[in-house]
């Protein structure tokens, strides 16, 4: 089955990756994003994840539909952190089953790099002396009038 | 025209604001309403921004409709 | 942290993925490989895996360092379990974690494809009515005067 | 001098064995000392057979040493 979930629980990954588990499919593909301590060489002590929510599951679950149009995978499972996130604890978590490993290598790839293009979610980093929201790559973001996001 | 308007993260940090109502005519393209919002929030235009109309990426030529929820926020950052 | 493990306890791979993560990467690509219940319209029971454990780990030591050599990649976890497996259950987990998240797909597929063809395990598939070992693809094994296992 | 022989999975199956000894002379190449043993199980040769020595894929040039530990098994199915 494929689901596309926002959570402000911990992420299990095992079982994440469980969920897209079809009988006729041998192995799942799974990227694991998580809080690091340092962010260009400044110490961050936690972060916090905002979604729109309505929305981020919306692009989340166009992301799932053009990942199984564009390559050979059963199925897809995406779940995002939100809130407070300590040190080391995974944000993000996509799942790929399919019965080709390549194919599953493939979607999980392009998966996790549009989510970070698409998906309205933002990370603020918090440090010692000060927070900073993260902005993506404005070079990658789809903008008004640039219809990147078909 | 009542339409709803949001932000998140950095756009609403900024104006301090998260969620608030504008007033606009029928017929406006969205990107007109957009650049009317953004003049009331000067300190947002140093910021790479994104757009949506519900909940979807706006290209801007989107006609408003009474009860359209429109949000502006930055180049996102998840994963 | 690299590791290379032989078990016959059930795999975490939420765990396993863990166990690779350095402070300075921040994502894990895991491959899950499991039992499934059909192989090639035949119902499979369960099934047994049996290492040449001595070997097995060496093996795996080697893909882990040719890994490490050929990709830009941190980290890098492979447990594969071995004895009875009920459908459903993980057979092996390979977790690599790398600054850049493209070597860490293009590794773990390198590492799978690798391991199934040099890691000296054997799977035998239990039916209702008989059981049967199977053998690898023989064009990419390796074979004596073949010096493919560089 | 004594060499140990081990069989695996389908080797193991087949020849009804798990471990074994062999005697050979010194001096010899493994692959003579495979041909030997697989003389003696020749219902193994219509299977796609690998080799090693000390753990390690044979090459077949390689000259025995007491207490080698030959390995003789399919093609591997591991994954």
């Amino acid at each position: 089955m494929d689901f596309a979930e926002l959570t402000t629980s911990p992420l299990d990954i095992g079982s994440i990756a469980r969920r897209v588990v079809p009988p006729e499919c041998g192995a799942t593909v799974t990227l694991d994003g998580y809080v690091r301590r340092f962010t260009k060489g400044r110490e961050t002590l936690y972060l916090e994840y905002e979604a729109y929510e309505a929305m981020a599951l919306k692009e989340m679950e166009k992301l799932i539909e053009q990942a199984k149009a564009e390559f050979e995978i059963a199925n897809v499972g995406i779940v995002h952190r939100t809130g407070k996130l300590e040190i080391g604890e995974s944000s993000v978590v996509i799942s790929v089953a399919s019965p080709h490993r390549k194919a599953a290598f493939a979607a999980c790839e392009w998966l996790i790099r549009e989510l970070k293009r698409t998906v309205p979610i933002w990370k603020k980093e918090v440090y010692a002396d000060g927070e900073h929201w993260v902005e993506g790559d404005a070079a990658t973001a789809t903008t008004m009038g640039n219809e990147t996001n078909e | 025209m009542k339409l709803q308007v949001l932000f998140f993260g950095a756009t609403a940090s900024i104006s301090g604001k998260r969620s608030f109502q504008v007033e606009t005519d029928e017929g406006m393209h969205v990107c007109a309403v957009f650049e009317r919002i953004l003049i009331e929030h000067p300190s947002l235009t140093a910021h790479k921004l994104l757009f949506s109309v519900n909940q979807q990426y706006a290209t801007g030529e989107e006609i408003v409709r009474e009860g359209d929820e429109l949000a502006i926020f930055t180049a996102v950052s998840g994963g």
